[in-house]
């Protein structure tokens, strides 16, 4: 509909220093990350004005959620953000353990956790490699992906997919972790520390990518807040706002980390938070590992599983940020209403606010640092 | 300083009680129990039967299985929030302004299609960046005439999420500037999310 | 900025690109680590999941499927299709039909977690390639099966006697009468699947005259290779041959 | 061989010449590079296509010949024919002027330096037409940025060039060359007696030739991801083929320039063994060692702000260069006052 509109050929010739066009930034270009479009208004390089457009690959996760019993729901759920899809999984099954009340085993726990965290430096390595890509560098994404690789190997092993898991189950886990795991975990956690040190040498100590990242996009707390943007994006605005503590679930409780911010509130505070993410994700992973205790994997789950009525609410800290799933039951095995309310929607909603007056390289390197998962706003 | 969960549902029952002045006046009896709470859902419940047209139902009928409280604290580690507000539609500015006052950050909005009860239920999460406080704020509206106001001047962030709320139920946010399909085809005229929807 | 903070910027970001080119340079003199694809290929770990496959049970060379429908019921994608006749002398069904279209799998593995009987498994299968969209659309399991079950017997031409009373139960016609009818569909592609122990030699020998790999081991790897569609293709000839070669004692034919 | 030794045979004999090392040059470098990436990244590169991939420029440049150059409707068809045209000619006329050796080279021309930065600066206007062309939104801002960013790194380079001009005093290429026989310390790069910045001075020029050729971390013109492929969007098949080879060719004149000016031309480091054969491969030898080194920043920087990159033009190289041809000059002329 817009697309059509084209100043070049609409517009006489010249029409003085007002003079705007329309850009298609999407929905196939190489810094959506997928099929995201925005509609930008630029004056020159300038963006006066940029409105995201999503919805290209809306799947309708939420009606799929209301048509099939939770068990068969809970596939999906890997599917919504597939760089994050443990996470995803986990406050799914968290919502249905919190309405029926089922017991986890706190093996079971344990592994989630490790599988979580493992999950999330993986999810943040693609976005590190792809941020970079954004930027004009090309070797970091294939250095993270030679790392990430050791994390989808050590889930393969584990669960058997390397990318949507589906590997929780209501009240446990699909399997229990072997030795091979626990033992790859350790030894990938005592490999990754100097891979980590490696990164920050090649990469965020850069002069060029200091540069391109520092005081571009601020997103201020204020923002955040009243956008609804979480995970790194309000850390990096200084906000110690982390779902693993402020509404604690599953083992987070008795392990130590500390929610890393920065108050710059700029792209660069944004990556710096992930990258200090990712080096608590490996000290997790490692309490972890000395905490976990021998046992079952799996409670006891009724083979029938259905919920009492009434609505019920489990967040958990996704890779991008607070994942939220609301069940609204009416006493079937069927959800009655299921809705997920993604990071990376909120995330991106605040963009036009944002890049407001920015020039197109920093947008994009905004974009970047934002870290959009596309099927994740679309669900 | 984020205010702790009691001052917050104060101030929301506070709100909720305000709600019964400009309530139908027709619908003498429940202005009587406005603190008890009981009265606006009640009244609200009865007005959308679909089994009654005339909205100034008496009061006499108006014990539709123990309608829950407006303003209810609830057990995070069961529900997953703490406090469950139950407001009118006109009202979820007021509540909106109250948890920005707060200081709550908008989680999300989403509606629920109740076809048994003829309504449509509109919910916004807020969740608070400091506090472990989440707040739940829930306004029904009638299944024919969808409509209450747009939250979007308090919190932007709400642009979006009506206009998928809008996709999805067909609940017309008055004042909201855009709400052209968003997530699905920008011909869209369905509503997939709607009970009685069928593809 | 004062002067000397702008040279001291430089210096230190003039440093910093040095350092990213010593590690890029390191990361030069290391070995490669991509697997060179066609000619090398990875060994997929014991939990990897691919496409369901039924489990030949390595003591009675048959499935332990007994058709009874919750695979179907737990999958999510309705892309299972099972079905199974009673025989006679066998307390359960025992499985005729088993389609899967891989088209709308998602792997999740509802299927396996909810069969009772164990007779259902993940392939080891990764690079399932064809030209044609039934090969994934229409996957006969039942086929794969046979496929195997036929080495098995091949390589097991005198099992253990635990299911023979089974097969003597029946006063069965023999198995030379019995033979000729599925070898007129497909010779020999199904006709090890059968309950007899004893005759199992002698029939395999019987059913295969037309296939010309009589005794090949390779067989089960061709089920599992890296290219199953052409096991698939092989085995397209008739998805009714297995259903109707199943040599119970009265043939009926399920054909279709 | 007298026929050879004619001056029109001769000429004309290079000039075929130059027109292979560039294409070959152009073909293989590509290759190069994508080995040199692999590498850096850990992996083999291309290798099917021959032993190693050694043919696997002849199975690009056969895909880009099969390929329609398509003109897209709405363009000004003529100027978007001509780019790639212009884009490939001033690499082609430089390597003309370059000795390769004492006495291999097509013409020697007394003002070779002035000739090359002469037709360097068509290159501009290459990406310009085709950019503006292409009647494509990305194009346009990648000519518009094309242009802000050549001038703003013309000045320091050729700031910096000036400085040489008056260490050396000639602008005869094979004349610069021949200054700095001997010793590897008297190549120019290393003269810090002459100026103590000269170390300096290269990494300015360095760094210009990169913004010039629009390499990384300087490529603003192509920035695939911000402009998908920049001027050069709208060109298929072989229209970009050239685009892409000019680009190479454009580096391998940058990096030939860089050898004559700062490492010595076709001497050899210890001064000897220069003449002859060895001077060509003395030459080549160091303009590859900086080609490699090229390809190696490509792989290891992200692409510079667009600004930040006017900025370090603007702000830093030109006043250093300003201050290194200052001190040049007083370097030269101090001594004299107190003679």
């Amino acid at each position: 509909m817009i697309a059509s509109k084209d100043n070049f050929s609409a517009a006489p010739a010249s029409q003085g220093p007002q003079e705007t066009f329309t850009l298609n930034l999407g929905p196939q270009h190489p810094a959506a990350h997928g099929v995201l479009r925005v509609l930008m208004t630029m004056d020159g390089e300038w963006i006066q004005r940029a409105e995201p457009v999503i919805g290209y690959i809306h799947r309708m996760h939420e009606k799929m959620g209301e048509n099939r019993t939770l068990a068969k729901f809970l596939p999906n759920t890997s599917r919504i953000d597939y760089l994050s899809a443990m996470h995803y999984t986990h406050a799914v099954v968290g919502a249905v353990e919190r309405a029926a009340k089922i017991e986890v085993p706190l093996r079971a726990e344990y592994i989630r956790v490790i599988t979580s965290e493992l999950n999330r430096i993986s999810s943040h390595m693609v976005w590190w490699g792809a941020l970079l890509l954004d930027l004009g560098g090309f070797t970091p994404i294939l250095y993270a992906f030679d790392d990430r690789e050791k994390i989808l190997d050590l889930l393969e092993g584990l669960c058997g997919a390397r990318l949507t898991y589906c590997y929780y189950r209501f009240g446990g886990l699909y399997n229990d972790a072997d030795d091979a795991f626990l033992k790859g975990t350790r030894d990938f956690v005592q490999h990754m520390k100097p891979r980590l040190q490696m990164y920050r040498d090649l990469v965020t100590d850069n002069i060029i990518l200091r540069k391109r990242l520092t005081d571009i996009g601020p997103i201020p707390a204020e923002m955040c807040r009243r956008y609804g943007a979480t995970g790194p994006v309000i850390r990096g605005a200084g906000v110690a706002y982390d779902v693993r503590r402020a509404e604690p679930y599953s083992v987070y409780p008795k392990l130590d980390f500390k929610i890393p911010t920065y108050p710059e509130a700029d792209s660069m505070a944004r990556y710096l938070v992930r990258m200090d993410e990712m080096e608590q994700s490996l000290y997790i992973i490692e309490q972890a590992l000395d905490q976990i205790p021998a046992g079952p994997f799996i409670g006891k789950v009724p083979r029938v599983l259905k919920l009492p009525p009434g609505d019920t609410c489990y967040a958990v800290e996704a890779a991008r940020g607070r994942f939220l799933v609301r069940l609204v039951s009416d006493g079937k095995d069927t959800a009655y209403r299921v809705k997920l309310r993604t990071p990376s929607f909120s995330n991106l909603s605040l963009y036009e606010e944002a890049s407001k007056g920015m020039i197109l390289p920093d947008a994009l390197a905004m974009m970047g640092s934002l870290d959009l998962v596309i099927p994740d706003i679309d669900r | 300083m984020s205010p702790t969960l009691e001052q917050l549902a104060e101030q929301y029952t506070q709100l909720a009680a305000a709600r019964v002045a400009p309530a139908p006046a027709p619908a003498g009896a429940p202005v009587a129990g406005l603190a008890e709470a009981g009265g606006p859902v009640a009244g609200r419940a009865e007005a959308g039967r679909p089994g009654s047209p005339t909205p100034a139902a008496p009061a006499t009928a108006a014990a539709p299985a123990a309608p829950k409280p407006p303003v209810q604290i609830v057990d995070p580690a069961l529900k997953g929030y703490h406090l469950d507000v139950t407001v009118g539609p006109e009202q979820v500015v007021a509540a909106a302004e109250i948890a920005d006052r707060a200081g709550f950050g908008l989680d999300t909005i989403t509606g629920v299609d109740w076809i048994a009860q003829n309504e449509m239920e509109v919910v916004y999460d807020y969740f608070h960046p400091t506090g472990p406080v989440r707040l739940v704020v829930r306004a029904r509206v009638p299944r024919a005439t969808p409509e209450l106001p747009t939250i979007l001047q308090v919190f932007p962030g709400a642009n979006w999420h009506e206009r998928e709320t809008h996709d999805f139920f067909g609940i017309k946010f008055t004042g909201h500037p855009n709400l052209k399909p968003f997530l699905l085809p920008e011909d869209a005229d369905f509503h997939p999310l709607r009970k009685d929807y069928k593809p | 900025m004062s002067l000397k903070s702008a040279v001291r910027e430089t210096l230190t970001g003039f440093k910093s690109l040095l350092t990213g080119m010593r590690i890029t340079a390191r990361e030069a003199t290391k070995p490669i680590i991509t697997v060179q694809y066609p000619h090398e290929t990875l060994k997929m770990p014991d939990r990897f999941r691919g496409h369901v496959q039924l489990i030949l049970d390595p003591e009675t060379g048959k499935s332990r499927c007994t058709a009874c429908g919750l695979c179907v019921r737990a999958c999510p994608s309705d892309c299972l299709e099972v079905d199974g006749i009673k025989r006679e002398g066998e307390k359960k069904k025992s499985v005729t039909e088993y389609k899967l279209d891989f088209t709308k799998c998602s792997l999740c593995g509802s299927c396996v977690e909810a069969c009772p009987s164990d007779a259902i498994e993940y392939s080891k299968a990764y690079n399932v390639v064809s030209r044609d969209r039934d090969d994934f659309a229409k996957m006969d399991l039942v086929k794969d099966l046979d496929a195997k079950a036929k080495v098995w017997a091949e390589t097991h031409p005198t099992p253990p006697a635990a299911p023979a009373p089974v097969a003597a139960t029946p006063g069965s016609p023999t198995p030379a009468t019995s033979a000729p009818a599925p070898a007129v569909a497909t010779p020999g592609s199904s006709t090890p699947a059968k309950a007899a122990p004893a005759p199992v030699a002698g029939r395999a020998e019987a059913g295969t005259p037309g296939s010309s790999n009589p005794a090949t081991p390779p067989a089960p790897a061709a089920a599992n290779s890296p290219t199953p569609s052409s096991s698939i293709a092989n085995a397209a000839a008739s998805t009714g041959a297995a259903a109707g070669a199943t040599p119970s004692p009265q043939p009926e034919s399920k054909t279709t | 061989m007298s026929f050879l030794a004619l001056e029109p045979i001769r000429v004309l004999l290079y000039l075929v010449g130059i027109c292979a090392f560039v294409g070959g040059n152009a073909a293989y470098l590509v290759l190069a590079e994508r080995k040199g990436a692999g590498r850096i990244q850990r992996r083999p590169g291309p290798n099917e296509a021959g032993w190693a991939g050694i043919l696997q420029p002849l199975a690009d440049g056969i895909k880009l010949l099969a390929k329609q150059v398509m003109v897209p409707p709405g363009t000004d068809a003529l100027l978007f024919r001509a780019a790639p045209l212009m884009v490939m000619a001033p690499p082609l006329m430089c390597l003309a002027t370059i000795p390769f050796g004492d006495t291999v080279v097509a013409r020697n021309l007394n003002i070779g330096l002035l000739f090359v930065f002469s037709f360097g600066s068509i290159n501009v206007m290459a990406l310009m037409l085709g950019g503006w062309a292409s009647r494509n939104k990305y194009s346009i801002i990648s000519a518009a940025r094309v242009v802000s960013q050549n001038v703003a790194y013309e000045i320091p380079m050729l700031l910096v060039v000036i400085t040489l001009l008056m260490i050396t005093g000639t602008m005869d290429l094979n004349e610069i060359i021949k200054q700095q026989a001997g010793w590897f310390w008297n190549w120019n790069v290393l003269k810090i007696w002459v100026n103590p910045l000269m170390p300096v001075t290269f990494v300015i020029f360095f760094t210009c030739m990169l913004a010039e050729t629009n390499r990384a971390p300087f490529d603003m013109a192509e920035a695939e991801s911000e402009l998908v492929a920049g001027a050069f969007t709208e060109y298929g098949g072989m229209g970009f083929g050239v685009f892409f080879m000019a680009e190479y060719a454009n580096i391998v004149v940058g990096c030939c320039l860089a050898t004559i000016l700062f490492f010595g031309g076709w001497q050899s480091p210890f001064g000897a063994l220069s003449d002859g054969l060895w001077g060509p491969i003395w030459f080549l030898g160091k303009t590859y060692a900086l080609i490699f080194t090229v390809i190696w920043i490509r792989w290891t920087f992200p692409r510079t702000q667009f600004y930040s990159l006017l900025n370090l033009s603007w702000k830093i190289l030109i006043p250093l260069s300003l201050f290194t041809l200052l001190l040049t000059g007083a370097m030269m002329k101090l001594p004299l006052l107190f003679k």
